[in-house]
């Protein structure tokens, strides 16, 4: 064996497939195709959904949830997860709806909740990055507690009247595109997310903490420090989108978004993205995102009840995290017929061994 | 192997092999142990006794191979089975429900049942008391399992297994956290069973117990059946050399290099139950060997040392300057590397790339405005994982896919590329191929020649003594002794290991 | 009138007079899905559509936000359909979506609770605001016999209409004499759903020992404080009446729990809906002030001001007529 | 070595009961055990929280217990929730959680007036067995897809909280469900008392009786325990582990099921919200009960306790002047008090046991 300091013995190939094998034959492919399908087919028998209105209203309904769904990826690529989004959306919707009707102008009211999101995210990121507390148990704690807040502020008042160019600002589209503005401030954060999670040393140490946050840490990864950081990105980014909400639906209510924070776990776990941290990409989770927004909006237009759409959103969701483990049992199950016939150690295992 | 001469072998297992992924554990282990023997199974770190023993046990299927009980073919597809056909198996690592109380972990499943299917708790504290009686200890039946030592630990699977009255019962290093005393009660429980007609494989890596206690003995090397011997017919040196494959003497190549000025100095480093006012120093171009049995808490020192634990008290200082407790970035920034002693939990991060890996914790150096990408990374770890000629076709295969030996190189590869001053191994070739253990213990003592600090753990003696040129014993979390290499012979280390153990009663 | 259709129910599906109509499409948007009440409006509304002739489908949220309808209207704007039937969970927040859908030229019709007068082109009004306070102010009056504490247990908060009864009947209990000895000593919200309408009531009667009598001016509320009330020991004690449907409180005013309580038939507020969309549609009105139509069995309707059409006054249920009815 | 310091002079006289109760309980005298274990058990000090929270209530209203209704609703109102908290605490014992619980119980809520509107004269004990049964069937999907899917229970149990809820509403379409298409002897099981007590409460506290004997005393409730303490060491060990957790999800979606029933009883009428949010009310009831979320240890006593007080203080919070729109927020403050307090513990705890290794 050469010495630490010797010149380098070989030298060695830096990918063990080609790109296009890399990129094509991934989960997150598999969504952006599914999505691809389901658009094309309701676009061919869907009557109205090529009509004008339809990409409008699309983007504007899912927009919340693709919000959310940046930060709630992170999250749960390290193997946490974060019930209360949704309440905190209800939490800034109402907080902005109590300080306008104060006589506070939606910019600085639309701040306070900002910073009120960020403190709701800081509470979460304390109790399980440094208490260590399970995220679950928290944040189905912080879920009922936010909400509760939420409600116990405004009771099931509505406050309604937002100044009209800011409510306009919600619905309104870029140009006389049919892109509401809203995704200008998505795209932004959706280019800093990527950024963040796959080319940072920060997103690195995200995937580390997923797959293995022992080693992470036994690396120099600061675990703690990382998923404080994700909570109070998901906090602030979820009273964002409470904001949106409210001025969209010009209606600030306790029971805002309720529910929400379903739909978009459903949506991220459907982009491919595992349950048990470590893996995902935010491409495929965008795709899932628009594959439920896609579904429901031509469901709609089919007059199919919302219930039904909620089925197959359940069973999108089932299947999702189902089917690896299914793949996986049935793989486990070819070995198990070669052990029933005593054969000698397989020549692969000889190969495998070669190296050793 | 010897062919039985009267009934068929109680357990027989021919040519039986098991991978995990690409890591083959076992390729062609071979045991047949008789009734009424107690049989020894031994073999180094890796050998894959463990994993020849979780086969039996039902917890792994085999790939290939035969397996037989009382001349029966089967096929267990888990431990209930297993338990079922009369297997009690001790594993190597205690396996208890802490929440419950120690008597429960013995009876979970069996307990006793009184009047209308309800468990009878007092009989069951009684059989408890019963078992610890035969085993010599005093252990509270109704205190939790939470919290036992590692030794105590261990008793507990003695007592489950043996209560379980079964005609094989299968230890796993079971006195590894044993004192002498401890392990006294256990050989005399073990040799009335026999006695009773009962099959024992009793898998150690101390000789001694192997000649006193067995009357066979299997030797496994590389995940294969080497030889068996009758226990009276061979020797502790013939042993060796059948479970390295070679000659013993060019094992541990330490070339002596010229001591420095220390580099890590520890002052009073204590943590409640585990450790006590440990103080050592690591000198430049030194290799300090840490000693001690399993439980010691050897890993819980260096892990201390490094900040991924936090101590109560105490001072860790790197060339004269204080290393922040509980924080492994300031421990790395101070030039310190930490290779511990779990590698697929701890070591790397099983499921990332060979080059994510290695470059793992130079990552923040290699990042531009903390912006890296895949190419980035490869760059800077394919030179590293050359050097230790780590074999995998690409960079970007997956650590797991790699043998124990070529995981162990990338975690070697991923701390050197720090280039460190100070470099803490724990258990340095512990489940890795014979040649690549002889390529680690060369490059340790070149790194060692180049004047690197080093802070060895290992639980093999052989190791220590060839590798260390001073060897400190760790017992139940005190520094017992501190050796130069002159007189570190195995029982000066044994008796500093368990001495104290010894004065307790 | 009110008894005029007790043949309602499903008679939707019988016949159909005009038939063929395509263009002409109808969507009914209620408050929220799985109401009785709103079940009987639609059934009214399919009644009506049927003898126009008109394509007709109702969709729903199952929970009464305003949020939740706004996707439902703004689906009616892409499907271009000839007319919108709804009753609005928010004065102020369907604005925007309902403007969406009448630049896709769809008409607006309200029912049962309004939006802004400038968002939609006719409000059907059940009856006036001031009508149904005092028609409960009087019911609960004498059967309490003027004199003593009564509470209100409304639907939402900011239920549009609830909240404009209320104010009225506090104004008119101010003001009015005959009532002089009757306190509002409380007013809850249940959100017009069971369990919450039910454990107010509780509240309600734990908190006001001697409560008198409740107004309950929304059909969920009403009916679950009737049921709390059969079984509790205020039964007999504590009057309950409020905007109740047959259906609901039968079971109740059989029992005594209830003497009366008041309602309009929603089946001939969907079924006046209908038939007023339709005229927008046609052209046959624009809903300004003094236009008028002609609503099938109900006779011809007239807009009065803010395009509100008037359905008529409530009407009284009590042991002796509550069985001629069923809806 | 531990069990070596027990002869060494001093070490045994001078701990504390609470210390050698953890340690080395079998030290104290049987009694004196019974004694500490109680004194010190996290049931005991939420019952004394209820007691609290009940004596203030009453303190300020005393129809809030001391009248005939009062009385009965404190008693009444609990047992629907008590319930589920019995199911969940078991689900949750084994470290998992079923959050379809609230959707299981609106189908069977709905089942039960479909039965009686199709069988005006069916006799109740066999909607409630019908209940039970649909109940237990949506538990035994629930149960197979966790114990065989080797999926995380939340994923899954979020997914069927959709699933369930969307058949239940599809299925009721608009039509609901009134007092009047019920049997009268059948309402009033919703509020009919026995000596003073309501027939509902009654049924719910001899399940929880019987669970809680259950898992006190049976192998398989112990197993339960097991799996939820070290889930690998129970496959190790051999323990059924499957059919454990299948039988703890079926567990939890009878009594969801059979609580469904009896919501129909007490309220009479069925609309499309039954039971939405009731599950994170169950999870909350125990865990503030005592039920550690990572498994292995509570008892269902304290879950049953937890759940009287979720809806005492509901109950309560009128009568204290606080609008109950806070209720949900005290819930959540409830839930994150119970989990830190128990981390809290289980440190101390845990710190106690290492010192107790050390002698020297
Ligand atoms: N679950 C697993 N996945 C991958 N590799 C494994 C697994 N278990 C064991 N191995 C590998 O199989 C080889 C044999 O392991 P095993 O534990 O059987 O050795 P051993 O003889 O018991 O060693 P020791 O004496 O240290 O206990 C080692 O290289 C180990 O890394
Ligand atoms: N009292 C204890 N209770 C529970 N686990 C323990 C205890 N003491 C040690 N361990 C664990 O047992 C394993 C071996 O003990 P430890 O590492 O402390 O000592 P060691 O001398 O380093 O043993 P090893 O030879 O395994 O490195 C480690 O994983 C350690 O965390
Ligand atoms: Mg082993
Ligand atoms: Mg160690």
């Amino acid at each position: 064996m050469s010495t630490a300091t010797a010149t380098p013995a070989r030298t060695y190939s830096s990918y063990s497939a080609p790109l296009w094998k890399r990129w094509l034959v991934t989960r997150e492919t598999a969504v952006i195709v599914l999505t691809a399908a389901v658009i094309l087919y309701s676009l061919a028998n869907v009557p109205n959904f090529d009509g004008p209105l339809t990409l409008k209203f699309l983007l504007q309904d899912i927009a919340p949830i693709l919000l959310i769904a940046l930060p709630m990826t992170l999250v749960i690529i390290t193997g946490e997860i974060d019930l209360s989004v949704a309440s905190i959306m209800g939490l800034s919707s109402v907080l902005l709806g109590v300080l306008h009707d104060a006589g506070m102008s939606v910019p600085a009211a639309a701040l306070l909740a900002l910073l009120a999101g960020l403190v709701c995210g800081a509470l979460n990121g304390f109790l399980i990055a440094y208490v260590g507390l399970p995220s679950l148990a928290v944040t189905i704690g912080t879920l009922a507690l936010f909400r509760g807040i939420a409600v116990g502020l405004l009771g099931t008042t509505a406050i309604t009247d937002f100044t009209e160019k800011w409510a306009d600002l919600a619905t309104g589209t870029i140009g006389d595109s049919r892109i509401p503005l809203v995704m200008i401030p998505f795209a932004v954060l959706a280019v800093g997310f990527v950024v963040l999670l796959h080319f940072s040393t920060f997103g690195r140490g995200v995937y580390e903490i997923g797959l293995n946050d022992e080693a992470a840490h036994f690396t120099g990864v600061n675990v703690a420090r990382t998923k404080m950081v994700l909570f109070l990105l998901s906090g602030v980014v979820s009273a964002l989108a409470g904001i949106y909400f409210t001025l969209r639906y010009g209606s600030a209510r306790g029971d805002n978004a309720t529910g929400y924070e379903l739909q978009v776990i459903a949506a991220v776990l459907l982009g491919g993205v595992s349950i048990f941290g470590g893996r995902g990409r935010l491409h495929g989770v965008l795709a899932g995102v628009v594959l439920i927004g896609v579904l429901s909006s031509a469901l709609r237009l089919e007059s199919v009840t919302v219930n039904v759409t909620n089925i197959i959103v359940g069973l999108l969701l089932v299947a999702s995290v189902i089917l690896p483990s299914v793949l996986g049992w049935a793989g486990s199950r070819l070995p198990r017929k070669a052990s029933a016939a005593p054969a000698g150690p397989r020549p692969d295992k000889d190969a495998a061994t070669a190296d050793v | 192997m010897p062919t039985s001469n009267t009934a068929a072998p109680v357990l027989a297992l021919r040519d039986v092999s098991k991978s995990f992924g690409p890591v083959v554990a076992l390729r062609a282990g071979s045991i047949s142990v008789e009734a009424g023997s107690i049989h020894a199974l031994i073999g180094e770190n890796g050998a894959g006794k463990s994993t020849l023993v979780k086969v039996v046990a039902g917890v792994h299927r085999r790939d290939s191979g035969t397996f037989e009980l009382d001349g029966e073919a089967v096929d267990f597809g888990s431990t209930a089975e297993s338990k079922q056909a009369g297997i009690a198996v001790i594993y190597q690592e205690p396996t208890l429900f802490p929440d419950l109380s120690v008597t429960e972990n013995i009876f979970m499943g069996r307990q006793p049942l009184a009047r209308g299917r309800r468990i009878d708790r007092q009989a069951m504290y009684v059989e408890a008391e019963g078992l610890f009686q035969r085993l010599g200890v005093r252990i509270d039946p109704r205190r939790p399992a939470e919290g036992l030592s590692i030794a105590d630990q261990q008793i507990i699977e003695i007592a489950k297994a043996i209560s379980l009255d079964a005609r094989l019962l299968v230890m796993d290093e079971p006195t590894a956290a044993l004192s002498g005393v401890e392990v006294e009660r256990l050989f005399a429980v073990a040799r009335s069973l026999r006695d009773e007609g009962r099959a024992l494989v009793f898998i150690s890596h101390r000789f001694d117990e192997v000649f006193a206690l067995c009357d066979t003995v299997t030797v496994m090397r590389d995940g294969s059946y080497v030889d068996t011997r009758r226990v009276d017919e061979t020797t502790p040196s013939d042993l060796v050399s059948l479970m390295v494959g070679r000659d013993v003497d060019d094992l541990f190549p330490k070339t002596p290099a010229e001591v420095g000025e220390p580099v890590l100095q520890v002052r009073g480093l204590t943590r409640a139950g585990v450790f006590h006012d440990i103080n050592l120093d690591v000198r430049a171009g030194e290799i300090v060997g840490l000693a001690g049995l399993v439980g010691a808490g050897r890993s819980e020192v260096a892990r201390a040392v490094f900040g991924v634990d936090a101590y109560d008290s105490g001072t860790v200082t790197m060339s004269g300057k204080p290393v922040k407790a509980r924080d492994p970035r300031s421990a790395i920034n101070a030039g310190m590397a930490f290779i511990p002693e779990d590698r697929r939990k701890q070591g790397l991060v099983i499921d990332s790339s060979v080059a994510g890996n290695v470059a793992a914790v130079i990552r923040r150096s290699i990042a531009k405005a903390g912006l890296i990408t895949g190419s980035m990374e490869n760059r800077a770890a394919g030179p590293w994982a050359a050097r230790l000629e780590v074999k995998t076709s690409a960079l970007d295969m997956n650590a797991a896919t790699m043998s124990g030996g070529n995981q162990q190189k990338v975690v070697i590869a991923k701390w050197l590329a720090t280039n460190p001053k100070l470099l803490i191994i724990d258990e340095p070739t512990r489940g890795i191929d014979v040649g690549t253990k002889s390529e680690v213990h060369r490059l340790l003592s070149e790194l060692a020649g180049q004047g690197l600090a080093i802070l060895m753990i290992s639980s093999e003696l052989p190791e220590v003594l060839g590798m260390a040129d001073r060897v400190l014993v760790l017992c139940e979390g005190h520094l017992t002794a501190e050796l130069d290499r002159a007189d570190a012979t195995p029982e000066a280390v044994m008796h500093a290991a368990t001495h104290q153990l010894e004065d307790a009663r | 009138g009110c008894g005029s259709d007790s043949d309602d129910g499903g008679s939707a599906s019988d016949g159909g007079s005009g038939g063929g109509g395509g263009d002409l499409s109808i969507t009914m948007l209620p408050k929220n899905l799985g109401n009785a009440y709103f079940d009987t409006s639609t059934d009214g509304a399919e009644k009506a559509a049927t003898e126009i002739g008109a394509e007709f489908e109702e969709v729903g949220p199952d929970t009464a936000s305003p949020d939740a309808q706004v996707s439902y209207i703004n689906t009616v704007a892409q499907q271009g359909k000839s007319a919108l039937i709804l009753s609005a969970n928010d004065p102020d927040a369907l604005c925007d979506a309902i403007d969406e859908a009448r630049s896709a030229d769809v008409k607006v019709v309200t029912f049962d609770a309004d939006t802004n007068p400038d968002c939609r082109d006719l409000f059907i009004n059940q009856a006036t605001a001031e009508g149904i306070a005092a028609k409960q102010l009087e019911l609960i009056s004498d059967q309490i016999g003027g004199k003593g504490e009564i509470a209100i247990l409304s639907a939402s908060a900011n239920a549009t209409n609830q909240n404009a009864w209320i104010d009225m009947m506090e104004s008119e209990l101010a003001d009015n004499p005959d009532y002089a000895d009757i306190e509002l000593v409380d007013t809850v919200y249940g959100d017009d759903e069971d369990q919450k309408s039910f454990d107010q009531t509780e509240a309600l009667l734990q908190n006001h020992p001697d409560l008198k009598g409740i107004i309950s001016p929304t059909t969920v509320g009403i009916a679950a404080a009737a049921r709390y009330l059969s079984d509790s020991s205020s039964k007999g004690k504590v009057a309950l009446t409020g905007l109740g449907t047959p259906n609901q409180m039968r079971e109740y005013v059989e029992d005594g729990t209830v003497t009366s309580f008041a309602l309009w038939n929603p089946g001939d507020l969907g079924y006046l809906a209908t038939f007023a969309a339709a005229a927008l549609v046609d052209g046959d009105i624009t809903g300004a002030e003094g236009d008028s139509f002609d609503a099938g069995d109900l006779g011809t309707f007239e807009v009065g001001a803010d395009g509100v059409v008037l359905l008529g006054e409530p009407f009284t249920f009590d042991a002796d007529n509550i069985g001629d009815f069923d809806f | 070595m531990s069990h070596t310091d027990i002869e060494r002079p001093g070490t045994s006289a001078d701990v504390s009961a609470g210390e050698a109760l953890l340690v080395e309980p079998s030290r104290l005298s049987p009694t004196r055990r019974a004694l500490t274990t109680v004194l010190r058990s996290r049931e005991l000090s939420i019952f004394l929280v209820l007691v609290a929270v009940v004596v203030l209530a009453t303190t300020k209203n005393n129809s809030f217990l001391f009248s005939a209704d009062g009385w009965r609703n404190f008693l009444l109102n609990p047992s629907i929730l008590l319930l589920l908290a019995v199911g969940q605490a078991v689900v949750i014992i084994t470290r998992n959680v079923d959050l379809s619980v609230g959707s299981t119980m609106a189908l069977t809520a709905y089942l039960t007036g479909r039965l009686f509107i199709e069988q005006p004269n069916l006799p109740i004990v066999v909607v409630l067995a019908a209940c039970l049964l649909m109940g237990a069937v949506l538990g035994l999907v629930n149960g197979v897809l966790v114990a065989y899917g080797k999926v995380p229970a939340l994923v899954i149990t979020l997914g069927t909280l959709y699933i369930y809820r969307g058949i239940m509403l599809t299925w009721a379409g608009s039509d609901r469900i009134n007092a009047g298409d019920l049997p009268r002897e059948f309402l009033s099981l919703g509020t009919k008392t026995v000596v003073g007590v309501p027939v509902l409460t009654i049924i719910a506290v001899v399940v929880l009786a019987v669970v809680g004997y259950y898992l006190h005393t049976a192998r398989g409730g112990r197993e339960l325990y097991a799996i939820g303490s070290d889930p690998d060491a129970a496959v190790l060990y051999g323990l059924p582990v499957r059919r454990r957790l299948l039988a703890a999800f079926v567990l939890s979606g009878a009594l969801a099921g059979l609580a469904g029933a009896l919501y129909t009883a007490r309220y009479g009428t069925v609309s499309s919200s039954v039971g939405s949010g009731i599950e994170l009310q169950a999870v909350a009831a125990a865990v503030i009960g005592g039920i550690a979320i990572f498994g292995g240890s509570g008892t269902v006593w304290g879950a049953a306790i937890g759940a009287f007080l979720l809806i005492t203080i509901n109950r309560a919070l009128p009568s204290l002047g606080i609008e109950d729109f806070w209720q949900r927020a005290v819930v959540g403050v409830l839930i994150l008090g119970a989990i830190v307090l128990d981390r809290i513990l289980a440190r101390r705890q845990a710190r106690k046991l290492a010192e107790s290794r050390d002698h020297a």
